[in-house]
């Protein structure tokens, strides 16, 4: 069970509380009626699956209920950072973070 | 025949009797009781920073903001679930929605009283008991008197508030209250052994 | 390839076991293969083998980066079945159903497939709604899988617990008596040797770091720890990996990874003759011919290549499988571990060419892909050596979730209203 | 008496009661604080078990938890019978009853050892090359006659009448393993202040202090200072002690999972203690200081009862006073194996003679035995066992061959040298390193915050391990936030070593005698029988990796999972392979570390705390009338109301007759309801839903549709405007906690600009809707506050007012057909005004239904239930339901997913209506549908039956069903092909009662 830091509730719960929902920082476009087939493939269907460094969303579900976002690394499943919903994606990882940077 | 109906009966009759569930349900176990608490009024309040200081002068009790936290005053208890949710508990009897109706600061205020019972857990055991099946940490600690948080208890979720070093207040929806009563009193049976 | 048979054994027991022959070679690689098929599970060994013998084609590399058969196949709970809803489906696993028995003898390697009944549960008349709807398809897509009673689904497996005080009884089953299990390892290496007897190579320790893509978009080979190795044909069934070599090769895939874990008890006489499923108190058990009860757990909810998983997933696990069988609570957990389990939005399979010449891919079997091994492997194989897919594969592209013509096998199930 | 092998003078049981327990039918004494194996060897019983394919007689080799031999089958009454339980770690309780396994007659006569003497056909993986003609033989025969032979002991066939627990628990540092090096780290650590867990496996403290008589520390014997240390513990207000608690495994983040075995070990366990205890704790800083497990040597009928590890033979005598013989052989290659001769030497047992594959060893060990002049052989080998339920001798041979020499004994002591106990770090994903000098694998890169500390870290000598551990023990307080570790020391101090026993290497991999020239059975795995030369064979056979090995040979695959055995197969398969150890690497660690029984896994989720039985506020009543109940979710719902002498069948007619003709009454509360509040209440719904919002007028109600992404249906329902800025959302049953996700998730993260919230209020009402003819005379005489006529209160709208005299939302709205209400009513309330509506109804002839009656209504009215007739791959166009798209929205959840081109294709499949021709016939929902019945199989199947009933009011059968290009195929005949014939079907409307609607005013 995994530990994970709550950037809303600024402390480390256990993953029960949390519900994982996917992949980070696919928007939604403005003007979804006007996308092409292939692109709402890429929004939809289409996924990073990275090995290494993922950008993903969680839900505190049993706690503040927030969404927010986390960097992690799928092969330790260790956690780089979280943080809150809307924020950028971070540019630079925290030093402690694997050398394997996304792309 | 619409006429007929139309009118609003008179016959309507007086308060129909509130059954809440669980009711009277406790059990002891060395060093620790598990105990239904009677029916209190509640609210889900959900607010933008801003409106902060108009609620909370109309609750009577100061929102509180910082996390896992809670504020009391005279039998109310507005503990913090999220950046932008309370849950408004009021033992005493007044309604926190009417004292919420008249503030026209940006927020959503929606009755919850039926939808959640309460359980009483205290006893040096306590802690022990809701750990049986709660992963957070419960230590003084980490988990002070007057912290409250939404969490998990095996598996469902509950609002836990601590109410003294060794007292704790667990609240759940309606339909899972005879589950959390169950496990508590698992609990509160292993806690004491 | 020397023949494996009872008078062998009584032939090698009289000089101590010395004269048995590798059952695949380890060469080195060679700088160029006709084709190159990355991984060497289950699925990637058949479609070697198969490449092999019903294609003519024995210039062939099966690269692994660990050890064969290592990955989800040395992993997985070897539940066999071919009862699925829609008809994409039952065609390619009922193809495997069919090759899985007689499978040991053509691969001459006893691979243990033991049609011991798969019967899974109904919990509700939604749940029986749903497997009814099975039933009647199977029926007449010609797929045995045959509706019971809780009294008959406890006389095929008795100890199951079939009281209506249950929290979720037992209200009906459905059987498909041709489905089983078999030894995983088994499938893997018979396979192998099959395969590395006709002249494949089997090349382990070997992971692709690269592909290689020629000006005009066409695959030339591989980058790999051991050196580039050519093909003008590179077929990837790299399972929970599928994504990361495709990624190599410029492919983003609709494709996401999990932890899937699995357990197995202490050995015990025999007490649960079939394989049982619920999928609506989320148990899979079955026992092994060493007598361990061989149980799947769920996956985990995040993306993960770490083979591992938490211990919640197996609690719930166990919970379900001691709902169901109430008298193992005092059977004990011997050995738990993970895969990791490619998963597509479809639950369903891509078994294709890619819009990369040359480059094909079998991926995306989610929890499920072990039934599948020789059909997958059969038809990838024709999809490889043809340049075009198999009519039983044909459905199974990757353009589908673009258009939308999705074999949902999961949506099918539904949820409940 | 305790046994004829009890040594009076020896061990630490001496004041201890007498316990009588059994074993095969045998009535024994032992001692409380026995083990069953020490209990059964102070009697001289050695054969205890029968191996898994040879069924070889085996004896007890070790005095622990890494047991591969000594399993038996406790039996305390009929549903208490467990299986594979090792006789070394059951503690011994007055009436303890133990049977051998896997043997049939006996234990002394098993048919099945003809295994042992046909194993040279039963080579490795030999099941792999055979049993494949006739074909059919694999299942009716050979399969059948394996699994027999296989398995161990019995699973127990009844349900476990004892319960078990869980507890989560953090601590700053929790140490594992209670040897010296774990209580020293504990000390350490809880000095400071911070918070501990110090959990052993053992009844006792002390780990190898139990045999290691040499040990003094703080100027007592070793293990008098253990409990005197952990007793120290136990009494600190930071630190929690755990004995006969294993850590089995160690997750993500430093969480760790232990088993405490609670009441496995007494007589007569009162009825509130569980049996086992689940302990999940997540620790700041995990110390593992989990000793070492010594290895056996491999040579050949290494096997036979009364041959044994050297330091569990010392266990027996130090800490039980057993004598494992009367006159014991020593073979070994390390010193370790001296102490144990020298101890049992002094306590009178004769040493016939020590047999040390090394060429000239020296040392105070070595000196003390030839003291006590004990016969040594240096440079020689045992190249034999003989005996067969028990050891008889020991054949001595010069290591590089040469004549052979036969001593009679009665036990043999081996020691290969000692294996670090990695597990827990390896679990960790701790990656090991090869020590070359030593031949030892230990703990090299770590991959989470922990330490090793002690033997488990390749920490030799006492002395050391204590220094090494206390000062790890400080540091790991203080990563974990120890104020400052150096002033707290006052407190306490270091232990300070006065005596001690070192020794390491030893040897690994097959002894003289038992190498690759020779094919004796040199057993690696003693469990699983695998030898040295199944090893060599599987390498031969082409496995070059070592899991290949490990699968091929099952070597460490059994319930031991290969504590003794793993680094000798290595060996084995590494020399045979030509390989350094290292290259060819070890297999891989999996939880757990021991066996744990399931229901300690599942603890309290067992029974009512399976999953949460979900009941509504009126299910009392509901009970009370004899409904029957179905499953939905978690929620119990009344699937009928059944009266004297009906069934299903007959009470749902009566039902669903009187909604149509009167009223009925019926319990909604579970489908799902949230609240949607907020000034952007309109616009978040009209991107939620396929529907347009903004123009229902408040008061005012709309059937909604949500959509995914991707266009498919995912939930409906009815939505009420209560206000500009409040919506009452009403979902599915079963939809509601993912829709409210669902609409959380757009909210919080796509439209997070939008001013609105949404509570989920499904508990907080429940729902009674009133449905049928009579429907408004029953409601409104208990009605305040709200004009319930027609103009006032017209189909789908909803008002707020009173009823019985507390709060409602009332809800105008039909899922029947019929004129209809939702009563909404706080939940408390529920039962109340059900009973006076109940009452109220009684006047006009209503009556109580259930789920199955509002399926039928539904579907005579051709309403959908999403997830019935919907199946997650069906549009709102193929459900009919086209109209409730907004066609001028410019955005909603789906809204692209539509266009898609296979989801505006022609040929999808669509929802019709289907009439048998026979009206008496009723479809199976399932069923599926062709054009042509008479075609072959595999058939072309069009469609499905999603929804079938009788329906009374009808007087004949209906159906809902999905068929491709259903609507244009009105009036078409299709087929439902059954087993026992085919059913021919009209293609027919939806509607199947009041086609133009009008009883909804009725």
């Amino acid at each position: 069970m995994l530990l994970i830091r709550c950037p809303y509730c600024e402390e480390e719960r256990p993953e029960l509380e949390f519900r994982n929902a996917g992949e980070a920082h696919i928007a939604r476009s403005a003007n979804m009626a006007g996308e092409s087939d292939d692109d709402f493939e890429k929004f939809f269907f289409i996924r990073s699956n990275p090995k290494g460094i993922i950008y993903e969303r969680w839900r505190h579900m049993h706690g503040c209920a927030r969404f927010f976002n986390a960097v992690r690394d799928t092969v330790t499943d260790k956690f780089v950072m979280t943080y809150k919903a809307g924020e950028p994606k971070p540019s630079k990882l925290p030093k402690n973070s694997n050398e394997v940077v996304a792309k | 025949m619409a006429k007929a109906a139309a009118k609003t009966a008179a016959t309507a009759s007086s308060s129909a009797e509130r059954r809440p569930a669980l009711a009277g349900r406790s059990t002891s176990a060395t060093g620790v009781k598990v105990e239904v608490l009677p029916p209190a009024e509640r609210m889900s309040l959900r607010a933008p920073e801003a409106s902060l200081a108009a609620l909370s002068k109309a609750l009577g009790v100061t929102l509180p903001k910082a996390p896992k936290t809670s504020a009391s005053k005279a039998g109310r208890t507005a503990l913090w679930l999220g950046p932008d949710e309370w849950l408004v508990i009021d033992e005493a009897g007044k309604d926190p929605l009417a004292d919420c109706a008249g503030v026209s600061a940006l927020h959503s205020s929606v009755g919850v009283s039926h939808r959640n019972i309460a359980i009483s857990v205290a006893g040096p055991a306590a802690e022990a008991a809701i750990n049986s099946g709660c992963p957070q940490d419960l230590s003084l600690v980490a988990f002070p008197v007057g912290a409250g948080s939404r969490t998990i208890l095996g598996k469902v979720e509950i609002v836990l508030l601590r109410t003294a070093e060794d007292a704790f207040r667990v609240e759940c929806w309606r339909s899972f209250s005879d589950y959390v009563f169950t496990f508590l009193s698992e609990g509160a049976r292993d806690a004491a052994g | 390839m020397k023949k494996y048979s009872v008078f062998a054994i009584a032939r090698e027991a009289m000089r101590g076991h010395k004269g048995w022959e590798e059952q695949w070679s380890s060469p080195e690689p060679k700088k160029e293969y006709d084709v190159i098929i990355v991984g060497a599970g289950g699925h990637g060994l058949a479609t070697a083998y198969y490449l092999a013998t019903e294609h003519g084609i024995t210039n062939v590399a099966v690269l692994e980066k660990g050890w064969l058969g290592g990955g989800n196949t040395g992993r997985n709970t070897t539940i066999i079945r071919s009862n699925y809803l829609y008809d994409e489906s039952a065609g390619i696993y009922d193809h495997a159903l069919k090759l899985w028995d007689g499978l040991s003898q053509e691969l001459n390697y006893n691979v243990m497939y033991s049609a011991r009944g798969v019967m899974m549960l109904a919990h509700n008349v939604h749940d029986i709604q749903v497997l009814k709807r099975h039933v009647h398809a199977n029926r007449l897509n010609g797929i045995d899988n045959e509706w019971l009673s809780p009294e008959q689904a406890k006389e095929f497996c008795p100890p199951l617990n079939i009281s209506k005080e249950a929290r979720y009884p037992v209200v009906g089953a459905a059987l498909q008596r041709r489905g089983g299990t078999a030894r995983h390892d088994a499938v893997a290496w018979g396979y192998a040797r099959g395969a590395s007897a006709r002249g494949v190579h089997i090349i382990q320790n070997c992971e692709v770091t690269g592909v290689k893509r020629a000006a005009n978009g066409a695959v030339m080979g591989v980058e790999t720890s051991r050196g580039f190795i050519g093909a003008k044909k590179v077929g990837v069934v790299a399972a929970g990996h599928s994504s990361v070599i495709m990624n190599m090769a410029g492919v983003r895939m609709p494709l996401e990874s999990y932890p899937l874990q699995a357990l197995v008890s202490e050995p015990v006489k025999p007490v649960v003759p079939c394989v049982i499923m619920s999928n609506t108190v989320h148990a899979y058990i079955s026992q092994s011919d060493k007598g361990e009860l061989v149980i799947g757990a769920g996956t985990d909810q995040y993306v993960s290549y770490s083979q591992t998983g938490g211990l919640h997933i197996l609690q719930h696990t166990l919970d379900a499988i001691c709902e169901m069988f109430p008298i193992f609570t005092r059977m004990k957990m011997l050995r738990s571990w993970g895969g990791i389990v490619d998963v597509t939005p479809d639950r369903s399979p891509i078994l294709a060419k890619t819009p990369v010449p040359g480059l094909y891919v079998n991926c995306g079997w989610g929890t499920g892909g072990f039934k599948a091994t020789p059909g997958s492997g059969n038809v990838f194989a024709h999809t490889i050596a043809r340049d075009d897919p198999h009519p039983i594969n044909a459905p199974f592209t990757i353009e589908r979730f673009r258009t939308g013509r999705l074999i949902d096998e999961a949506a099918a199930a539904a949820v409940a209203h | 008496m305790s046994g004829a092998f009890r040594i009076p003078a020896a061990g630490r049981l001496k004041q201890a009661k007498t316990a009588r327990f059994s074993f095969d039918g045998q009535s024994y004494a032992g001692v409380e604080g026995d083990t069953l194996a020490s209990a059964l060897l102070a009697n001289g019983v050695h054969l205890v078990g029968r191996s898994f394919k040879y069924h070889r007689p085996r004896g007890v080799l070790s005095a622990g938890a890494e047991e591969p031999n000594a399993l038996v089958q406790i039996v305390r009454d009929d549903a208490r019978k467990t299986p594979n339980v090792r006789a070394t770690v059951q503690e011994l309780y007055d009436g303890l009853a133990a049977n051998s396994q896997n043997r049939w007659p006996s234990l002394s006569f098993d048919v099945s050892a003809v295994n042992d003497l046909a194993s040279p056909l039963f080579s490795a993986g030999f099941y792999y090359k055979t049993f494949m003609w006739p074909k059919a033989a694999w299942k009716s025969l050979y399969e059948p006659k394996i699994r027999e032979a296989a398995g161990l002991g019995i699973s127990p066939d009844r349900p476990d009448p004892d319960h078990y627990s869980s507890r989560y628990a953090h601590c700053d540092v929790l140490v594992l393993g209670g040897g010296a090096a774990g209580i020293a780290a504990a000390l350490a650590a809880a000095e400071t202040g911070v918070s501990v867990i110090l959990a052993d496996e053992q009844a006792k403290f002390g780990g190898s202090l139990r045999f290691e008589s040499g040990a003094m520390i703080d100027g007592q014997d070793g293990f008098a200072w253990a409990q005197a240390a952990v007793a120290k513990l136990a009494a600190m207000g930071n630190v929690r002690v755990l004995s006969r608690t294993t850590a089995f495994g160690y997750y993500a983040q430093n969480f760790v999972g232990l088993v405490e075995r609670v009441s496995d070990h007494l007589k007569a366990p009162g009825h509130d203690l569980p049996r086992e205890r689940l302990w999940q704790v997540r620790a700041k800083r995990v110390m593992l200081a989990s000793g070492a497990i010594e290895r056996h040597m491999v040579f050949a009928n290494n096997d036979r009862p009364g041959i044994m590890l050297a330091g569990a033979a010392r266990t027996y005598l130090n800490q039980y006073g057993v004598a494992v013989g009367r006159n014991v052989g020593v073979y070994t290659a390390n010193d370790s194996a001296y102490a144990a001769a020298i101890d049992l030497k002094k306590a009178g047992v004769n040493v016939a003679a020590i047999v040390d594959l090394r060429d000239n060893p020296t040392g105070p060990v070595i000196d003390e035995a030839r003291a006590l002049g004990i016969e040594i052989n240096f440079g020689r080998a045992v190249i034999r066992a003989g005996g067969k339920l028990r050891v008889s001798s020991m054949t001595v041979q010069p290591k590089n061959g040469g004549g052979e020499r036969t001593i009679p004994v009665d036990a043999i002591l081996m020691s290969a040298g000692w294996t670090p106990s990695v597990h827990l770090f390896s679990q960790s994903r701790g990656k090991v390193a090869f020590n070359d000098e030593t031949k030892r694998f230990v703990p090299g890169t770590y991959a989470q915050d922990c330490v090793s500390v002690g033997a488990c870290n390749g920490t030799d000598g006492l002395s050391a391990t204590l220094d090494e551990a206390y000062a790890a023990g400080a540091k790991a307080a203080k990563d974990a936030g120890a104020k400052d570790a150096s002033t707290k020391t006052g407190k306490g101090a270091k232990p300070k070593v006065d005596a001690s026993e070192s020794w390491s290497r030893g040897m690994l991999g097959a002894a003289p005698g038992a190498g690759p020239d020779t094919t004796v059975k040199a057993f690696v795995d003693f469990q699983n029988d695998v030898t040295a030369k199944d090893i060599r064979q599987a390498v031969h056979e082409g496995m070059r990796s070592i899991e290949h090995v490990k699968r091929f040979t099952t070597n460490g695959m059994a319930t031991d999972q290969g504590k003794t055995s793993n680094m000798h197969g290595l060996a084995i398969a590494a020399e045979t392979l030509g390989k350094p150890i290292p290259e060819v690497g070890l297999t891989t660690f999996r939880a757990p570390y021991t066996p744990v029984t399931f229901g300690a896994i599942v603890s309290h989720a067992r029974g009512p705390l399976f999953d949460p039985t979900r009941k509504t506020a009126i299910h009392p009543w509901a009970e009370a009338q004899g409904a029957v109940f179905e499953d939905v979710g978690q929620w119990k719902r009344a699937w009928y109301f059944p009266k004297a002498g009906e069934d299903m069948h007959k009470a749902v007619d009566r039902e669903c007759v009187a909604v149509r003709n009167k009223a009925g009454l019926f319990d909604a509360s579970t489908l799902g309801k949230i609240e949607v509040v907020g000034p952007d209440a309109a616009k978040f719904m009209e991107l939620l839903y396929t529907n347009p919002w903004e123009k229902l007028e408040p008061g005012r109600c709309r059937y909604g549709i949500m959509l995914r992404e991707d266009g498919f249906i995912y939930d409906d329902g009815v939505v009420g405007r209560l206000a500009p800025d409040r919506f009452h959302v009403t979902t599915t049953t079963g939809g509601a906690p993912r829709v409210m996700n669902h609409m959380e998730d757009y909210l919080q993260t796509e439209f997070p600009h939008l001013n609105v919230w949404l509570t989920s209020i499904t508990e907080q009402w429940a729902v009674i809707a009133v449905q049928g003819p009579k429907s408004r005379d029953i409601i409104a005489p208990l009605v305040e506050g709200i004009d319930m006529s027609d103009e006032a209160l017209p189909h789908m709208s909803v008002r707020e007012g009173k009823i019985c005299g507390v709060p409602t939302r009332l809800f105008r709205m039909s899922f029947t057909g019929e004129r209809g209400f939702e009563v909404n009513v706080p939940a408390d309330y529920g039962q109340a005004v059900w009973e006076a509506l109940w009452a109220e109804g009684q006047k006009h002839g209503a009556t109580a239904y259930g789920t199955e009656s509002m399926h039928v209504l539904r579907a005579e009215k051709g309403y959908i239930i999403v997830g019935q007739d919907t199946d997650g791959t069906v549009t709102p166009n193929d459900a009919g339901l086209d109209w409730a798209v907004g066609k001028k929205k410019a955005d909603f959840v789906g809204i692209r997913g539509l266009m898609r081109p296979d989801l505006v294709a022609k040929g999808r499949k669509q929802l019709v209506g289907l009439k048998t021709k026979d009206p008496k016939v009723v479809l199976e929902e399932g069923a599926q549908i062709v054009e042509d019945p008479k075609q072959p199989i595999p058939m072309k199947m069009i469609g499905h039956v999603t929804s079938s009933y009788w329906s009374e009011n009808c007087g004949r059968s209906i159906a809902l069903a999905l068929v491709t290009g259903g609507r244009d195929r009105m009036g078409d005949t299709l087929y439902v092909p059954m087993p026992n014939g085919v059913i021919e079907v009209e293609v027919t409307g939806m509607v199947f009662f009041d086609e133009t609607g009008g009883r909804l005013n009725g």
